[in-house]
């Protein structure tokens, strides 16, 4: 495992996860927290949890992203918070 | 200084779990809009997938799937230092599973809750309510 | 709310800052999450259930109690969608607007409920908005998709030796119906699998697990020992654990396959089925 | 077969859901005799159990046949053995009284309510009889999800009610599976008898009070124990009856079973009223819970609503009777769980019969009530009486262990608790009873006056409901065989 | 001591024929000569149920049965004794009499939900029955809490304004204070004593320090409300809003008698007469009893309302029988004792009356009824007689449990008691005789009464001549009740 790597992925979560609950567009946060689950994966592959990185990596980045998408648009993308 | 320094690294990742955490559980209670609820809810959760995973962590082990699983050396004696912990990943199979169908029913009734109120700010639905 | 919050998160992050210091360093191998039950599974899994992959191994076998309920779980998150939001066509307040397109002309005719639809193979029906076919994507999917399912039977059966089993390839299977219903529309995905294919498809998928369960229960082992099911299949009760666990990896797949697709035609309709996305 | 019971009593309902669910696609008409007859075998294999308990003592079922710290077993001792009993009942009996509800509300979605409605049972009778701290959290999940499912069909403000409650539930889950990491990471083990072995010389770590707590919070949260309750009386007020009468009994109860697992099995009574002593601070949390409840029960002005403060405060009861710290107060806290799953079981039924021919609950919609509806009020008197804690009704006698465990704890503060909420309750159902029973005043002096008849529920309804009403006294009266020969053993020798 | 015991299942079988006849009587609600005759089969039964008890209880017999063991140590249990077959044995004779002028009232004045009506007052029979039978605490208890509850629906019987105001307040004082006091107090002693079971010396003695003693004293005193001891009195005269055989039997006999019953028995059995005088209890409890006497009557005297007057007079009445048994001299306690039976015939006699009276003119005030002795001579002749018996005045038996009671403080050297009876019984006749007077010898006013006024009919009439009698009888032939209050006494003192 190399640790800056590491390091550097994990400040990325937070980031990712901070701006996706910032954003004032929830399409934009459904994507955020898209790329959120993926860097999560990421760090879960490097730490060696490899069925559990696929798992994220399909449900998390992908059919999560796609439920979230699906909603805001049978709701409303706007949001004041 | 120095043994705080170690202690840091030597847990960041419990640190960062934790930091995640918070994220989401303030997310849950602070934010306003009820989609921006269920985000921080799966922040929380995979917070704590963080968590488990890196329990599971060992130093100078690989993943845990066995080498030579089939084949001659197919029963060579397996080491349990070589490879990671496996239990945490089963669990946390499980929880991201969990995570996903709660996802799915907290967008169900946010769907609901917009058909009937149009809006998804729990603040502008209270009103509502109260006007009523 | 916000100073609330913010208290209850300080509170419990301190909690956790707190208890962090008794744990075990990270990656320790002698921490006892490394040392009590892990070794067992690393070291004797092979011959127990000759599973390669341990962490398919301990989910379906010797946790495969917990991976049961884990694919009730997402059966139920299913049927809770389509309950809370499906509204039937005889429920419906709001009468069902049509839209059909002149596909030579390109004109647009709107079409209140009732009302029939123009005797003309030229008419194709389409969402409220029509956006232009694109041939790029329809076409990229199309090819796609095919791959993306031959990739997603592959990672379901061989989830024993790699990365992946039922739940991962059941998901992206799902994905690639997903795909489709996004590059062409809602309709022709349901046209393809109907919502009554999809509800039974669900349960029959948990009940291969929960049946394969209850079959061992029949041959007079406990719940899931799925040795029992040696007799059957005619091998070692060792084998007959790998098979077991097999078996209860394709009813996984289905029944997540299955239920991802409801859950997204469910959400993505708002519960009409008229249009998706 | 009847070693087969433990699983029996999950794997039924199991398959019997999905076998309803099948069945709603295919004719609707069958999925009400399938899952009446799931329920009837759960819960024969759920008394066999007990009885089983009673002659041979706890029963271990290995799951998978595996022994138990290397996969799941199931620990069927005599506390659970107790509480499965009174699950299944109580679900078998609420489906069948609301049969004709569902399909007056549900007229399409028959078949989808009974899966969930099977699916919840399987979760709560999981939860009870697992032995293995991941596996109870992942019941704990499917008796939540099924459980949101159900209480979003109701009324206009359901689905934010349960939205809410979906947050608070996740967060209190989560919690409970962060509480159980802690303890893996310090143990490396998930089975509970295991955990409590390996615990002792753990008890100073900060990492085990920390799972300690945020367990507890987890399942406060889920139990809606007062601070935490902000979610419960608008999630069951508004849902449908169907859904709200089997949830309102059994959710707070089960997790309560949950925390007094926790207590006495996993974290053993030593550490957790020894070592930790904060037993008096806990006791005094149930006191306000209790208090608090009853207090926003008199502000209601509806009845569903007012019960489900009910809830709160009954909760109240039973966290402090298992934190008082001594053997009568956890009797008391034990037996609560059964008597008030029937009682409220018997009080939200009513309010169901209510629903089907008043359409209302509010307090205007029950004027005249004991003439149109006697049959279901006199199940609500008893009801109230058992909450009110009125001898020979069972609610007096778990009161009676909680109040004698308080006295001899020396905690007079939740004898007084009790007692005003006891207080508070007589005011609270005298309250709707008045309305109930005076009609509007008219004519003044109410000679012969027959303004309409009687205009009962359906016979379907009644009679569970007055079979519930009747259980609440026969588990009055034989509260000392439930005492000395179950709820005795369930509690550790070392609790005095 | 140790008396003779025998297992018999008749005590719950007396308990079961009024709860019983419940089903019976919902049944047939809609030919209401069927149910009265359920409702008297039911009363006959029940009393020779009661009756065949009594040659045993007489030998020196007890007659215990359990029913069931809800908690470990403390058992569902009837048990049968001296004082509590005179209970039984009072209240399940003047049932037979209620019953017929239930249905002379009822009928008489057209009321509404008969069936109702007396489906409760079957329960409220049962539950009086039980708490006379009680073994321990906590069947008292619950008998005691089912008569707070069957009684309510009979006091508000009319549903109108007054019956809801009244009701809640007969609710908060009756409940109120049996779970705010006697609950916490029963349970407290059970964690003292490990027990509930009476016993003729009681079981608290010795087992907690004095002030906590004189606590759980004072929490029974007034938990049991029933007995009307102020300030816990005021539900009483609210509760004369229920038609007047309810009065007559619940708020005259039953009702309060179980409130003075339970207060006896607990006294004797849980206190226990010597552990009560070792802590000088008994001084304040005859204290706050005398109080409640005098100022019982003192308010009777301003009362025109006749019911209400009959409700103060009972407030004051019942304290004579708290103060009988707190005087723990053994004439003083089966003066009070005696009186429980005593005051019971009487008291109803002038309840029937006051019933006969509204019935025949509609009349509830005083004011109202002079010269009605004229027009209703049989109903004031019963009348006169009553109040003679609640004065204690020969010929009647009020006169006998007053003696013991006069003899009893002087035996226990009290002289303000003896002074306070005599008082006492200078007010009763001060505030019924005037009325007697006026009923007689004055003239009506013009127009007072429609012309056809009779005496009521015959259902309301012959029983409270019958009461009558038997209020006179007993001056003569009081033996039954007076051997078994003296062997009361006497197991519980020795004398």
């Amino acid at each position: 495992m190399i640790w800056p790597i590491d390091l550097a992925i994990l400040t990325l979560v937070v980031v990712a996860a901070i701006s996706a609950l910032m954003v004032k567009d929830l399409l934009g946060a459904s994507v955020l927290f898209g790329s959120y689950s993926f860097m999560m994966c990421l760090l879960w592959s490097i730490m060696g949890a490899v069925d559990v990185a696929f798992t994220e990596a399909s449900v998390g980045a992908g059919v999560s992203t796609v439920l979230f998408v699906a909603a805001v648009f049978r709701t409303t993308r706007r949001t004041r918070d | 200084m120095t043994d705080l320094i170690s202690m840091v690294v030597a847990k960041y990742n419990y640190w960062i779990y934790i930091t995640l955490m918070m994220i989401g559980l303030y997310a849950i209670i602070a934010k306003n809009n009820l989609v921006k609820k269920i985000v921080g809810m799966n922040i929380f959760q995979t917070a704590i997938i963080l968590f488990y995973v890196s329990i599971s962590v060992k130093k100078g082990a690989t993943i845990p799937i066995l080498e030579h699983g089939h084949g001659p050396d197919a029963h060579h004696v397996v080491h349990a230092v070589d490879y990671i912990n496996p239990l945490p990943h089963v669990l946390m199979l499980t929880a991201i599973v969990v995570g996903v169908a709660t996802l799915g029913v907290a967008l169900a009734l946010a769907i609901r809750v917009y058909n009937n109120y149009n809006t998804l700010e729990e603040d502008k639905i209270l009103a509502q309510i109260r006007e009523k | 709310m916000k100073i609330i919050g913010l208290i209850i998160t300080v509170t419990t992050g301190a909690l956790l800052f707190y208890a962090a210091g008794d744990f075990p360093a990270w990656s320790d191998p002698a921490s006892p999450a490394s040392t009590y039950l892990s070794p067992h599974f690393i070291e004797k899994t092979m011959e127990e259930t000759s599973v390669p992959n341990i962490v398919t191994a301990v989910l379906a076998d010797y946790r495969g109690f917990d991976t049961m309920f884990e694919t009730a779980v997402i059966f139920s998150a299913g049927v809770v969608c389509f309950f809370l939001l499906r509204i039937s066509r005889r429920e419906d307040e709001e009468p069902e607007t049509r839209y059909y397109r002149h596909v030579l002309t390109g004109v647009t005719i709107q079409l209140k409920e009732g009302h029939e639809i123009p005797p003309s193979a030229d008419f194709e029906r389409i969402d409220s908005m029509w956006t232009p076919p694109d041939l790029i994507i329809k076409t990229g999917c199309r090819l796609l998709i095919p791959f993306v399912q031959l990739f997603a039977l592959y990672v379901i059966a061989h989830g024993h030796h790699s990365p992946g089993g039922g739940f991962q390839g059941g998901v992206i299977l799902g994905a690639s119906v997903i795909l489709f219903a996004i590059s062409h529309d809602l309709r022709t995905a349901v046209r393809r699998m109907s919502e009554k294919l999809i509800g039974i498809l669900c349960a029959a998928g948990v009940l291969i697990y929960a049946g394969t369960g209850a079959l061992c229960l029949l041959l007079k082992l406990n719940f899931l020992d799925y040795s029992a099911l040696a007799g059957v299949l005619h091998v070692d009760p060792i084998t007959a654990r790998s098979h077991g666990i097999l078996i209860v990896e394709i009813g996984v797949g289905i029944a997540v396959l299955a239920t991802m697709i409801w859950i997204y035609n469910n959400i993505s309709s708002a519960g009409r089925y008229r249009q998706g996305l | 077969m009847s070693e087969q019971y433990p699983a029996l009593l999950v794997v039924v309902p199991l398959l019997s859901a999905l076998v309803v669910s099948v069945a709603g696609w295919v004719n609707k008409r069958l999925c009400f005799p399938i899952a009446v007859a799931a329920l009837g075998v759960t819960a024969w294999s759920c008394v066999g159990l007990l009885l089983r308990v009673l002659d041979e003592g706890v029963i271990v079922y290995k799951l998978g046949g595996w022994t138990p710290p290397m996969g799941i077993a199931y620990y069927i001792d005599y506390l659970n053995s107790l509480v499965l009993p009174v699950v299944s009942i109580v679900a078998l009996l609420n489906l069948i009284a609301n049969k004709k509800g569902i399909e007056q509300q549900f007229p399409d979605k028959t078949g989808p309510f009974y899966t969930l409605y099977l699916l919840m049972v399987t979760g709560l009778l999981g939860i009870v009889v697992t032995g293995d701290a991941f596996n109870l959290y992942v019941l704990l999940e499917i008796a939540a999800l099924t459980g949101y499912g159900l209480l979003a069909m109701g009324e206009e403000r359901a689905p934010l009610a349960t939205l809410n409650y979906l947050y608070m539930g996740t967060i209190g889950a989560c919690f409970y599976l962060l509480g159980v990491g802690y303890l893996y990471i310090v143990t490396g083990s998930l089975n509970m008898v295991d955990i409590a072995g390996l615990l002792p010389p753990l008890y100073q770590s900060k990492a085990v009070l920390a799972a300690f707590i945020i367990c507890m919070v987890g399942v406060w949260l889920k139990m809606a124990f007062f601070p935490l309750h902000a979610w419960l009386p608008n999630a069951y007020t508004y849902a449908n009856s169907a859904a709200s009468s089997l949830i309102a009994p059994l959710v707070t109860k089960v997790m309560v079973y949950v925390m007094i697992r926790l207590i006495l099995t996993v974290f053993t009574p030593e550490f957790v009223f020894t070592t930790l002593a904060v037993s008096d601070a806990v006791v005094w949390l149930a006191v306000i819970a209790i208090v608090m409840g009853a207090v926003l029960a008199l502000a209601e002005r509806n009845l569903k609503k007012m019960l489900t403060y009910i809830v709160v405060a009954e909760v109240g009861y039973m966290v402090g009777g298992a934190w008082l710290g001594n053997r009568d107060g956890m009797t008391g806290a034990i037996l609560h769980i059964v008597n008030d799953a029937l009682m409220t079981l018997c009080v939200f039924m009513v309010v169901g019969n209510i629903v089907y021919k008043v359409k209302g609950y509010a307090f205007e919609d029950l004027q005249g009530l004991f003439r149109k509806m006697p049959f279901t009020m006199a199940a609500l008197v008893i009801g109230a009486m058992s909450i009110i804690g009125v001898p020979p009704t069972c609610g007096f006698f778990s009161k009676w262990y909680l109040i004698v465990g308080a006295i001899s704890a020396g905690h007079y503060g939740f004898m007084a608790a009790l007692i005003f909420s006891s207080i508070v309750s007589v005011v609270l159902f005298f309250r709707v009873f008045e309305i109930c029973y005076y009609e509007p005043f008219a004519d003044h002096h109410g000679h012969d006056n027959h303004s309409g008849g009687m205009d009962e529920a359906p016979v379907s309804m009644v009679v569970p409901l007055l079979i519930v009403a009747v259980i609440l006294i026969v588990v009055g009266l034989y509260t000392g065989d439930i005492v000395n020969h179950v709820i005795q053993f369930a509690i550790p020798e070392a609790m005095v | 001591m140790n008396m003779e015991t025998i297992i018999s299942i008749k005590p719950l079988l007396a308990i079961l024929v009024s709860l019983l006849v419940v089903p019976i009587l919902v049944l047939s609600g809609k030919r209401p000569n069927v149910r009265e005759a359920c409702t008297f089969l039911a009363a006959g039964v029940k009393f020779l149920i009661v009756l065949s008890m009594v040659p045993v209880i007489l030998n020196g017999t007890q007659i215990v049965y359990t029913i069931a063991e809800v908690i470990p140590g403390v058992a569902l249990k009837l048990r049968v004794d001296a004082f509590g077959m005179l209970f039984a044995l009072v209240s399940s004779s003047l049932w037979i009499v209620t019953s017929a002028y239930s249905i002379g009232y009822m009928r008489g004045l057209k009321e509404h939900s008969q069936t109702r009506y007396f489906c409760f007052f079957a329960l409220a029979l049962s539950a009086t029955i039980g708490v006379a039978f009680s073994a321990n605490l906590l069947t008292l208890y619950l008998f005691y809490e089912m008569l707070s509850f069957a009684t309510y629906p009979l006091v508000t019987h009319h549903q109108d304004h007054e019956a809801r105001s009244s009701g809640r307040k007969y609710l908060l004082y009756i409940v109120g204070t049996s779970i705010g006091f006697v609950l916490p107090a029963m349970l407290i002693s059970y964690s003292l004593a490990g027990t509930l079971d009476f016993s003729s010396q009681g079981f608290l003695a010795g087992t907690a320090s004095k002030p906590l003693i004189g606590l759980l004293c004072f929490m029974f005193l007034f938990g049991f409300a029933k007995a009307a001891i102020m300030p816990f009195h005021s539900w009483l005269p609210a509760a004369m809003v229920a038609p007047t055989p309810v009065s007559a039997l619940l708020h005259a006999v039953a009702v309060v008698k179980v409130g003075v019953f339970c207060v006896a028995r607990v006294l004797t059995g849980v206190f226990g007469t010597n552990l009560l005088f070792s802590l000088n209890l008994n001084v304040p409890i005859i204290y706050i009893a005398s109080f409640t006497i005098m100022a019982g009557s003192l308010i009777a005297l301003s009362q025109d309302n006749l019911k209400r007057l009959l409700a103060f007079s009972t407030i004051a009445q019942l304290s004579y029988i708290v103060l009988g048994v707190g005087l723990l001299s053994p004439k003083g306690m089966t003066g009070g004792m005696l009186h429980i039976a005593m005051h019971a015939f009487g008291k109803i006699t002038l309840f029937f009356c006051a019933g006969a009276i509204f019935v025949a003119t509609g009349k509830k005030n005083i004011s109202d009824m002079i010269g009605i002795g004229r027009r209703m001579p049989v109903t004031m002749a019963a009348f006169f007689i009553g109040s003679l018996s609640i004065i204690g005045m020969p010929p009647c038996g009020g006169f006998i449990s007053k003696w013991y009671l006069v003899l009893g403080s002087l035996q226990a050297h009290q002289m303000t008691i003896l002074f306070v009876l005599l008082t006492s019984s200078l007010l009763n006749a001060a505030y019924f005789m005037p009325f007697v007077y006026k009923a007689f010898f004055c003239r009506p006013e013009d127009a007072m009464f429609e012309n056809k006024v009779q005496e009521a009919p015959a259902f309301c009439v012959v029983p409270l001549v019958i009461t009558a009698t038997i209020s006179v009888i007993l001056l003569f032939y009081p033996q039954p009740f007076l051997r078994l209050a003296r062997m009361m006494v006497q197991s519980i003192t020795g004398v």
